[in-house]
């Protein structure tokens, strides 16, 4: 039951004109479409769907996450919008989901904000209006726990037991499955994070399974986004991460026009430089897998080069897979940023680790 | 009957506070606008009116609401942040002779904003009961213990020659003098980074990190999300007057009015910290607190020095 | 401010402070207790500005929001339930507490309301901030250096008993706790001879059994 | 407000601050009594500077002594509950039974 | 207008409160504040998708407590430099040796925080 109020004329008419808050919902293949959006002006990325007004589904969803985009959707704030780029929306699972072919994509985001603003569209949330966990009016006190720590108050248990840490401490641990459609993670990627205040004590990395591509599925046709874009998106992403939203948008306008040499080594003049991008990841993510030692800052160094040469015309090796266990033993131990930080970072060779099997060619 | 310098009725006070608020945030938006779509290489036409209509669609949107979040600390946090913004500016000389209220130990009450400025962004994160803006909240005390010292230390060293704690006096110092930026050098960049910290700009906004979707503001959204969008941008407005007061002499400077002058230096200020906010990342919290505990605290340590030989010589 | 203002701000500020301290006990949520300890004292601190030491009230706003920050981070972290989810019950001999309490507050009203103090009032209102800054560089400069040199112990031995691991490797490998009877191993702390383990702790300690010499081995 | 008005509020503080560290089982929230115990000493303390020593400083130094006090009770105390709850994984007073031993 | 230190204290608190109440009036405005009054689905912590299985509030393990604990005592050093900030300029070198000593003593206490690891996340 959204309460939904029609907006005052006066701030509807002012909020109409506002660039579109959109969150994505990145798929296979779904990098185009976020280049696409970021690089737009009337249209806003923004970190989470609390932000946004309508959910974007860019790219295939495979069949196993498709609950966690039902619990995305029902998080953005009713009256709410789902537009799903190139497919229909049933396929989704979405049942009021607009369905909008890329190239008009913007004008139909533009469109949608006006129906809503309007109180002429609210698609109702998927998941259950109550909790499934009866808690209202159980135990001694009526809110469901019991004691000091135990039972199930207000529907939720609390962390428990305490953990000892690595500094000997006891204290609670934080089990999280940070889901496939975080702000910023690469597509299709579960964490599963054990997390003892701000330090990750435990955690798995796992790609969301993918099933079989039905016909021409994804983005319409279009085969794997070249190696350019998916670069150029992986960097567009993480400047957006560490807060440079001037300079994502400008790379991202990059990765949706042609590229040129020229346009990436003035792109490395602009991030190359002490105090710009190299603040926040200098020595941070420092990982060495399979042989290769690095950190975020190397990494998107590789990016650019890799970028240039394929500007250039000449033939690049695909990214190697990476192993995820490794992986995730290396990342025991750091903060939570820095891990977040150092999985955006990868996201070229994570992308090619979930991808389509019958597109990995 | 102790005297105090300037001081207005707390009626005119208060509205005059309010309103310099407002202002200052309305120019920092459209500041973060303009440098936002330069850096982008977009047009700047429309980056002029773009904070008014993204306001407005953020005022229609839904308020917040989690599974089980303590309401009351939630919507205290932004409220006591603008009130420390408030606060911070109230001791700060707005005109020539003109302030709401230049009591005697002026640099104590901004010291005092801050550290319960730094309480509200806790509050902001502890609120939601929400993992992300909970590591966020912590996040941001530890940068914020950090920091503290930092603009303790300048601030003091500012009082040295003005024999006062009062702000008023600072200024009159640096007019017969020179101003403080060039008689106390390395002031400016410690006040600059206090001031990014504090109000969750640039390279040093740890609270509301991209990285964790958001941070602090994960979960929020409509009226709420404005009202704390508004709280960080008055923060700044305070600092930057505060810079403008300390380094820049305030309201001194021939013909322009009192109030004029500090309006342009201090709109300087805003423009180099979103500037700055613009072109570096933000800075990992380990490293942080790290480099403010064993080098920006040192450097403090020398600007007191200095400041102290350049009073007395 | 005429003296009748002054008064009213002080029994607001006075009643504030008292009411806040006692929400410190009766909350639930650990944060709540924290802050409005915080709150009962910018009450008292403001009440100091009522009382024209104004240096001190305004510094005591800045210190108690540092200190409760601090506070409320090791509340959260040690204390059962620190969201109050659940209804906190964490009160022993509460009768005994309230009489001592309700005695002591009587004690010491009595103290307040039997001594004769002849009121005296300041000589130079104007000038307390520099008096004070004089005697802190004259006659108690001694006072200064000892808070000094107490402020760097304090700090030494805040560091040396919470940080986990210092310059020689973890803080408890290694270090075994001396017997209470000395030469007797099995009165050494941290060894459960009777195997009846901490009464809130919920599980074992650090390795239980006899053989307590590689005691901290294992940490 | 006169001497006897403050030193009152000033009692009751101590008075809220003792049944607090006595009524409570757990170190942090006793830690919590003895600062309010300290914050009705440091307003007494203010009381009779203000109307009974007639501006002399030492009397606004003996504030900042007890606020001193309290810091350095605050920080030895937060340590030694991190000390005890990494030795002996206990966090409140019921949990160190051994020592009576 | 010179006017009373508590006349200008009057003034910074009413400024401070309405500034504060006009805020919180916004951040009130048509707000639930009944959490079940919006479905419940939409209320759930965001992760990128998933549920948590327990509240978010638990004993969180900040990891840089030795720090906070090295600057409750640092921060009474504050409290002795605003009086002698005030008064240095007529005392002259005598005050500026004086804090420096105070000063080298408390920077010890910092060195040996940084130098135990207690700077670093523990």
């Amino acid at each position: 039951m959204a309460v939904t109020r029609p907006v005052p004329g006066r701030l509807a008419r002012w909020a109409g004109a506002a660039p579109v808050p959109v969150h994505v919902a990145v798929g296979h293949g779904g990098d185009p479409v976020l280049a696409q959006l970021r690089a737009d002006r009337r249209v806003e990325v923004v970190a989470t769907p609390r932000h946004a007004t309508v959910l974007v589904v860019a790219g295939h969803v495979p069949e196993a996450a498709r609950t966690a985009l039902h619990a995305t959707h029902d998080q953005v704030r009713a009256p709410r919008a789902t537009v799903v780029v190139g497919v229909e929306g049933t396929m989704v699972g979405i049942p009021h989901a607009v369905s909008v072919p890329r190239t008009g994509l913007v004008d139909g985001l533009v469109a949608v904000q006006h129906d809503l603003l309007a109180g002429d569209r609210d698609d109702p949330s998927i998941g259950p209006d109550d909790n499934p966990v009866a808690w209202q009016g159980v135990g001694p006190h009526g809110q469901g726990g019991e004691g000091m720590m135990g039972g199930v108050p207000w529907g939720r248990p609390m962390a428990m037991p305490p953990v000892e840490g690595r500094d000997g401490l006891a204290l609670d641990r934080l089990a999280l499955r940070l889901g496939p459609f975080l702000a910023g993670l690469p597509p299709l990627l579960v964490v599963d994070v054990g997390l003892q205040g701000d330090v990750v004590e435990e955690v798995a990395v796992e790609p969301v399974p993918a099933d079989e591509p039905p016909g021409s599925m994804g983005t319409d046709g279009e085969d794997r986004p070249s190696v350019v874009i998916t670069e150029l998106v992986a960097l567009a992403e993480l400047l957006a991460l560490v807060g440079l939203a001037g300079m994502a948008v400008r790379v991202a306008r990059l990765a949706t026009g042609p590229v040129t040499p020229g346009d990436v080594a003035g792109l490395r003049r602009r991030l190359d430089r002490p105090l710009g991008l190299r603040t926040a990841t200098d020595g941070v993510g420092r990982l060495d897998l399979s042989g290769r030692a690095g950190d975020i800052t190397a990494r998107w160094r590789a990016w650019l080069d890799r970028a240039a040469a394929a500007a250039a015309g000449d033939r690049v090796p695909p990214t190697g897979t990476l192993d995820l266990d490794a992986l995730a033993h290396e990342l025991l131990g750091m903060e939570l940023g820095a891990a977040l930080l150092s999985l955006a970072s990868l996201r070229p060779q994570l992308a090619a680790a979930t991808a389509l099997p019958a597109v990995a060619a | 009957m102790i005297e105090v310098a300037g001081a207005a009725h707390p009626v005119v006070g208060a509205l005059v506070v309010v309103a310099v608020l407002a202002l200052g945030a309305m120019a920092v938006a459209v500041t973060e606008s303009v440098v936002t779509a330069h850096v982008a290489g977009s047009p700047l036409g429309s980056a002029w009116s773009r904070p008014w209509r993204r306001a407005a669609l953020v005022l229609a949107r839904p308020q917040p609401v989690t599974e089980r979040p303590d309401t009351l600390l939630w919507v205290l946090a932004p409220a006591a942040y603008v009130g420390m913004a408030a606060l911070g500016l109230t001791v700060l000389p707005l005109g020539t002779v003109w302030a709401v209220a230049d009591v005697r130990t002026g640099i104590v009450v901004l010291g005092s904003a801050e550290v319960l400025a730094m309480v509200a962004v806790f509050l902001h994160g502890w609120a939601p009961n929400s993992p992300l803006p909970l590591v966020a909240g912590y996040r941001f005390v530890a940068a914020g213990l950090s920091f503290l010292l930092l603009s303790i230390f300048v601030l003091i060293a500012a009082a040295l020659p003005a024999e006062s704690m009062s702000f008023g006096r600072i200024v009159a110092s640096q007019e017969d003098g020179a101003w403080n930026v060039l008689r106390q050098p390395l002031g400016l960049p410690l006040f600059l980074v206090v001031a990014l910290a504090v109000s969750l700009h640039g390279p040093l906004d740890v609270a509301d990190a991209g990285e964790l979707a958001g941070g602090t503001t994960a979960e929020v959204s409509g009226p709420a999300r404005l009202a704390w969008g508004f709280a960080r941008r008055a923060m700044l407005t305070t600092y930057a007057v505060a810079t403008a007061v300390v380094f820049l002499a305030g309201p001194a400077g021939p013909l322009l009015p009192g109030w004029a002058w500090l309006a342009v230096k201090s709109l300087a200020v805003v423009v180099v910290l979103v500037w700055i906010g613009q072109r570096t990342a933000r800075v990992p919290v380990e490293r942080f607190v790290r480099v403010a505990w064993t080098v920006l605290l040192p450097l403090s340590f020398l600007h007191l020095a200095i400041a102290g030989v350049v009073t007395l010589a | 401010m005429t003296g009748t203002w002054v008064d009213i701000a002080f029994g607001v500020f006075a009643v504030a402070a008292a009411w806040f301290g006692w929400r410190v006990f009766v909350t639930d949520s650990m944060v709540r207790a924290t802050f409005s300890l915080l709150a009962s004292f910018l009450n008292v601190g403001a009440i100091l500005v009522l009382l024209l030491a104004e240096y001190l009230g305004v510094a005591m706003f800045f210190m108690m929001g540092v200190e409760m920050t601090v506070m409320a981070i090791y509340m959260v972290a040690f204390m059962m339930n620190p969201a109050g989810l659940n209804p906190m019950q964490m009160v022993h001999q509460p009768r005994v507490a309230v009489v001592v309490g309700v005695l002591s507050t009587a004690g010491f009203g009595a103290v307040a309301l039997a001594a004769d103090l002849d009121t005296v009032a300041i000589v130079d209102p104007d000038g307390t901030i520099r008096a004070l800054g004089h005697e802190l560089m004259g006659s108690s400069m001694l006072v200064m250096q000892v808070v000094g040199v107490t402020l760097v112990a304090t700090m030494v031995g805040a560091v040396v008993l919470s940080a986990a691991s210092g310059r020689f490797g973890p803080a408890d490998v290694g270090s075994v706790p001396p017997a209470i009877v000395p030469g007797d191993d099995t009165t050494r702390p941290g060894v459960d001879v009777g195997g009846d383990g901490g009464g809130h702790d919920h599980d074992h300690g650090h390795g239980g059994g006899a053989h307590g010499h590689d005691d901290g081995g294992d940490a | 407000m006169t001497v006897v008005t403050v030193l009152l509020v000033a009692a009751v503080l101590l008075g809220i601050g003792t049944w607090g560290v006595l009524s409570q089982q757990s170190f942090v929230m006793i830690m919590m009594g003895f600062e309010l115990a300290i914050n009705g000493v440091m307003l007494a303390a203010g009381a009779l500077w203000r109307f009974t020593s007639g501006g002399e400083p030492r009397g606004q130094v003996l504030v900042v002594v007890a606020m001193l006090v309290m810091a350095v009770e605050a920080a030895i105390g937060f340590a030694l509950v991190v000390a005890v709850s990494r030795a002996r994984r206990a966090d409140t007073t019921e949990g160190i039974a051994e020592l009576r031993r | 207008m010179a006017q009373s230190m508590l006349g200008a204290f009057l003034a910074v608190a009413t400024a401070t409160v309405v500034a504060a109440t006009a805020v919180a009036g916004v951040a009130l405005w048509r707000r639930p504040v009944d959490p079940t009054a919006v479905a419940w689905s939409a209320t759930l912590p965001w992760l990128g998708g998933h549920e948590p299985e327990t509240h978010a509030w638990n004993r969180f393990h900040a990891r840089y407590y030795p720090m906070t604990l090295v600057l409750l005592a640092f921060e009474m050093e504050m409290m002795f430099m605003y009086p002698w900030a005030v008064v240095f300029a007529e005392l002259g070198t005598k005050a500026l040796v004086e804090m420096a000593v105070f000063l080298a003593l408390l920077s010890l206490g910092v060195v040996y925080l940084w130098r135990e690891g207690g700077l670093a996340w523990q």
